[in-house]
């Protein structure tokens, strides 16, 4: 039993060093404990250890991950810096687009509550992503969701993943962010640990970039927005039953649960009540309130900043009552934003505030000194260096080592897997593939999402990558894709993190815009395996190499560990998002043919016989082994230019890059969605089977205007870039016939190709 | 002299941007119009645009109606001014009792957002002279709430008095009573509808400009007025 | 301070699709015997004692509920 | 046959949006007194006899509630 007082004060802790305090509930290790009491000299108050334990946490401060994450600054040059104005460590990273445009983005994980509450898990996720976005000072515009689930047809997925998208599409359609892209990939790997990230793209002038920072002595920390309550502060309640153990406020919230609520209307007034507050100017500096709340927000803005901050916790607007300092520095309720203002202008944000409704309080201001102080009732219950809570967290050189089973996995050939070769069979393939949960249409998913609103979606799903006009005058606008495919990354994951930055960035590139900078979600296992260690270096490595060698930073990303069901880490998922710019919006490329009479299909890059994590060999064999297909960043590059080139001179009516499924799946893809059939005439002597399942990267569909056929044609040559002519767009024929393999009609294929999903999910 | 649309923008709205450049492509002037006005600022018409005003959380529209700007929406439209509510703006019409009915829960209970074909039933209403009778546009549907309700007798009455604006051609996306999609007050003058005008101004943003003839329509009549 | 409760039910003859959806599902679910479901909203609230009934009434009516398709009633509890 | 109410509420420390909003409409509607509106849910069912009290409150819990967020209670009630 504990003798605490009522509040555990600075003074009540100095006077009370033996106090046992449960650090190890809150997830602290006995040397992090240990380096609290050192840095301050005497035992944490229960707010301190609150605010240390979360902020310290694998979560918030990177303590595994950010030896490696150096190596992203490490590799990116100062040409790669040129149009980047914030990077790696602000809330997003910034990009200069040209015109006096910036764009931030950012990828983000909610994996773990969308596994125990999916709509608001996921619902929650967005709004957190959002929130970042706007701290950057920019007007969200867009969302795209990367989501991974269980097999499609285990029962749990049928409870997870309509929940998720009905979260992802009730907060994202409310707050009027059209939803442009993202990934639904099914795999065993993620039936108890589904994969939810969120990317968030915005836009501003400028000159009205925002940092995280609080300065200027005098200047008043505002918290805006919702009120406090006792959400997601799961683990420090702990620290109130273990005070007040058997009081009301106390021992009967212990299982207080740790899932959060949100609320998209008020998320959507605190857009524009922050919009409203930086044209007039009324901001010194921003942060919003995620992942441990207050704790955070209040740290690093004073740890960024050159002063010290001074809060008192008795003005924290509160939804419950009884809330001790601790619970109210951790509770993770959603839509609130913390701003420095100086004092000057606070009226003039008060007032802001009002018209939209939303709650504002002055809770403390900035300081001369070195501290963070915190009261509560009169007595100062923190006062820590800020730094110490929000950039000297512990750091880790966690065991790294190639576990000894990758040899036997890369052994194991997919090339010897039993193939089709009559063409009954590979008819059949096609249909099946086609129908398969990771192939099949994703309509059933992005139907649930907006992706109309405010008028300047130019490409959604289907395509490749979203586009978005961000210039109504001049049509200048942006690209989104994100990608990975996490079978070629456990099957090599410095290749497999190059793989899937090599087809966001091809699906970019499709679309017509040229790609300019990359965010990341790095979904992982336990930190604590050296074998997950292990993929974790290599990804970040091959992903880093790769960028400096297609010349487009990292600006910001995201890593989530602890991916596993038991001791078995899901399959290393480093999601990839890449931004690119489009000067006029009307030349981007479609992905269904049709568009022009009689068009002619050529494929550009090289198929080569690749199957090694196919999603072939997964489909027909439920077989994941040997090697991913190559990478080929220079190949990359030179597509990326032919297709920006073709689409300036209108050689270029619809593309389609090849990725899972080979060239099958991009032919009855292209074909659906443009509504057209086509006539296929394989190569002259190449294998069918390897032609159209092989997933060689560096691949893209095209189809030409059959007048360009020359002119592009002789492009693609004289830069050395592989062509190969591979059959006709047939608006008259309602058919795919691929010439000696098979004729499936249109309706046929349509049918495998939408029916999955909306059988697997009603 | 250009007529001048009102965009009603509440708390939560979110097709406003799109239904002021929709009047603007189609050559009026829009003027923005906020929740807590008490005056209309001498629009000739007003659009009561789609998103989720105060969250939708009661009930579509249930608090919308009582805002201030609707007051003076309600009594305008009596007194025969040109009223178009589109998604969120056709439930706020609905509560607000200037068309009959309601919308409830799309019967597959998801939100859909898609490209939807309708079926012009009426065009000599203010909203849509510039279509031909019996023809098909394509626009987008975005709504979880879109499934048009009234008893028996009203839904009677509006066949009856060919107040039906718009039909759902192919599947009906939501369950709406007799696929209904659109529909207007006795006079022709407030018109409510489901589907997205304002997003298929531009086939570069949207599936087609078949929308635009809306916004033509009703500039046509208060040009004639 | 009196808590009232106000149920708000879709009228009988208005089809309910989100009541249909859990009707539907029980069997699924292994759960037999029930032959029908529906699904309506529950408000509780805090009302101080000087709200007299012909005013939750108004509440109920003009915001609650929405009198087209839906039924409503109001009650006091105990607190 | 018997009928049923289960009654649904968001948890006291959970945020309920719903309520919330209800709440803040009606001062500007020129009610006053109410202090605080909590929005839950309300299925009524139509149960064969021979359903047991503990089904329902498997029925309730892992289908018409989330326990995570949301408390439930379960009533026969006259028909
Ligand atoms: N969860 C999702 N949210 C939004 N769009 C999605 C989602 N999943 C897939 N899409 C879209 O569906 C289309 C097909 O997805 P996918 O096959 O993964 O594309 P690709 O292979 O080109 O990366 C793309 O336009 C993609 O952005
Ligand atoms: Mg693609």
């Amino acid at each position: 039993m504990t003798n605490l007082a009522k509040v555990d004060s600075v003074d009540h802790a100095k006077s009370t060093p033996d106090v046992d305090q449960p650090f190890r509930e809150l997830g602290l290790k006995d040397d992090e404990y240990a380096r609290i009491r050192e840095i301050l000299g005497r035992r944490p108050t229960e707010a301190e250890l609150a605010m240390y334990s979360v902020m310290w946490s694998e979560h918030c401060s990177y303590k595994s991950s950010k030896v490696h994450l150096k190596y992203f600054g490490e590799t990116t040059t100062d040409e790669m810096r040129e149009k980047m104005l914030a990077g790696i460590g602000e809330n997003a990273g910034v990009v200069d687009i040209g015109d006096g445009w910036a764009v931030t983005f950012k990828l983000e994980s909610h994996n773990h509550p969308s596994y125990v509450e999916p709509y608001q898990g996921a619902a929650t996720g967005v709004g957190g992503i959002v929130r970042d976005i706007m701290a950057m000072g920019a007007r969200p515009v867009a969302v795209a969701d990367p989501l991974r689930f269980g097999p499609a047809d285990a029962p749990d997925t049928k409870r997870v993943l309509p929940g998720v998208v009905a979260g992802v599409g009730g907060y994202g359609n409310c707050l009027g962010l059209p939803n442009i892209g993202g990934e639904v990939v099914f795999d065993e790997c993620y039936a108890g640990n589904p994969l939810v990230n969120a990317m968030c793209v915005g836009v501003m002038k400028v000159e009205d970039l925002h940092l995280a920072h609080a300065s200027g002595k005098g200047n008043k920390i505002i918290l805006f927005g919702a009120r406090t309550g006792l959400d997601g502060i799961g683990g420090v309640s702990v620290l109130a039953s273990e005070t007040f153990d058997g009081d009301e406020s106390g021992g009967g919230r212990k299982k207080l649960p740790s899932v959060q609520v949100g609320d998209p209307f008020a998320e959507k007034v605190l857009i524009e009540c922050c919009l409203e507050l930086y044209h007039a100017g009324l901001v010194v500096g921003i942060q919003d309130l995620g992942g441990a709340g207050l704790s955070c927000a209040t740290s690093e803005l004073a740890s960024a900043g050159d002063g010290g901050m001074r809060v008192d916790l008795d003005q924290v607007p509160l939804r419950a009552t009884g809330m001790t300092p601790a619970e109210i520095l951790s509770s993770e309720s959603q839509e609130r934003m913390c701003a420095v203002v100086d004092p000057s202008n606070v009226d003039a944000f008060m007032e802001v505030c009002r018209r939209w409704d939303v709650t504002a309080t002055v809770i403390g201001e900035v300081t001369d000194g070195e501290n963070l102080e915190i009261f509560w009732h009169d007595e100062l219950v923190v006062d820590v260096p800020p730094r110490t809570v929000a950039h000297q967290g512990p750091v880790y050189e966690r065991p790294v080592e190639r576990p000894a089973e990758q040899d036997l996995i890369v052994a194991d050939s997919a090339n010897t897997l039993a193939r089709p070769s009559t063409s009954d069979e590979l008819r059949e393939t096609i249909l099946r593939m086609a129908a398969s949960p990771n192939l099949c249409s994703r309509a059933w998913v992005t139907d649930q999402y907006d992706r109309y609103v405010r008028g300047n979606t130019v490409l959604a799903q289907p395509s490749d990558g979203g586009v978005l006009r961000i210039d109504e005058e001049t049509g200048r606008g942006i690209a989104v894709a994100t990608d990975c495919n996490a079978r070629y990354t456990r099957l090599d994951p410095y290749a497999g993190a190059q793989l899937a930055l090599a087809e966001a960035y091809r699906n970019v590139a499709t679309t017509g815009a040229t790609p300019v900078a990359v965010t990341n979600c790095l979904n992982f296992g336990s930190p604590e395996d050296p074998a997950v260690m292990w993929q974790f270096q290599q990804a970040v490595r091959g992903l880093a190499d790769a960028c400096q060698e297609l010349g487009i930073p990292v600006t910001g990303g995201n890593v989530s560990f602890y991916n596993q069901t038991g001791a078995k880490p899901i399959l290393p998922t480093p999601v990839v998002g890449v931004l690119g710019t489009i000067d006029d919006v009307t030349r981007r490329i479609p992905t269904g043919i049709g568009g022009e009479e009689g068009e002619t299909l050529l494929l550009l890059g090289e198929t080569h016989e690749e199957l090694g994590g196919s999603e072939w060999a997964r489909v027909t064999h439920d077989h994941l082994g040997g090697v991913p297909p190559k990478v080929d960043l220079a190949r990359e590059k030179l597509l990326a230019e032919i297709v920006l080139a073709g689409s300036r001179d209108g050689m270029i009516s619809a593309a389609h890059d090849l990725s899972e499924g080979g060239l099958a799946q991009a032919l009855v893809e292209t074909a659906l969605i443009g509504e057209c059939g086509a006539r296929v005439v394989l190569p002259e002597g190449v294998d069918p089977f390897v032609w159209l399942f092989s997933e060689s990267a560096g691949r893209i569909l095209v189809a030409v205007p059959r007048t360009e056929e020359l002119r592009f044609t002789d492009m693609c040559s004289a830069r050395g870039l592989p062509w190969a002519k591979v059959g006709v767009a047939d608006a008259g024929a309602q058919s795919l016939d691929i010439q000696d393999v098979a004729d499936i009609p249109l309706a046929e294929l349509r049918e495998a190709w939408e029916g999955t999903l909306p059988k697997l999910f009603g | 002299m250009s007529a001048k649309i009102g965009v009603v923008t509440f708390p939560g709205t979110l097709d406003d941007v799109d239904a002021a450049r929709a009047v603007r492509r189609a050559g009026g002037e829009s003027v923005a119009l906020w929740h807590a006005d008490h005056d209309l600022k001498g629009v000739d018409a007003v659009v009561v645009p789609g998103g989720f005003s105060y969250g939708d959380y009661l009930r579509c529209g249930a608090i919308a109606k009582f805002a201030p700007v609707m007051t003076e929406v309600v009594e305008a439209a009596r007194k025969g001014m040109p009223v178009l509510g589109v998604c969120n703006g056709f439930q706020i019409l609905c509560e607000s009792g200037l068309l009959p009915g309601v919308l409830t829960r799309n019967a597959g209970l998801h939100y859909v957002c898609r490209d939807q074909w309708l079926k012009v039933e009426n065009n000599s209403s203010a909203w849509t002279t510039r279509y031909d009778a019996g023809a098909e546009l394509l626009i987008p549907i975005k709504h979880g709430e879109g499934n048009y309700v009234a008893d028996e007798a009203v839904l009677d009455e509006l066949e009856g008095e060919g107040r039906v604006l718009f039909r759902y051609a192919g599947e009906n996306p939501n369950g709406s009573r007799r696929d209904i999609a659109g529909i207007t007050d006795a006079r022709g003058r407030v018109a409510g509808m489901m589907p997205h005008p304002e997003h298929a101004i531009d086939p570069l943003t949207g599936p087609t400009d078949d929308g635009l003839g809306m916004f033509l329509s009703v500039l046509d009549a208060l040009v004639a007025a | 301070m009196a808590r009232v409760v106000v149920d708000v039910m879709p009228k009988q003859e208005i089809l309910d699709p989100q009541g249909q959806a859990v009707a539907n599902a029980l069997p699924r679910l292994g759960f037999e015997g029930i032959t029908e479901v529906r699904q309506g909203k529950r408000f509780e609230l805090e009302v101080a004692d000087d709200v007299d009934d012909a005013t939750l009434a108004k509440i109920a009516e003009t915001l609650l509920a929405n009198p087209v398709i839906e039924d409503w009633t109001v009650r006091r509890v105990d607190a």
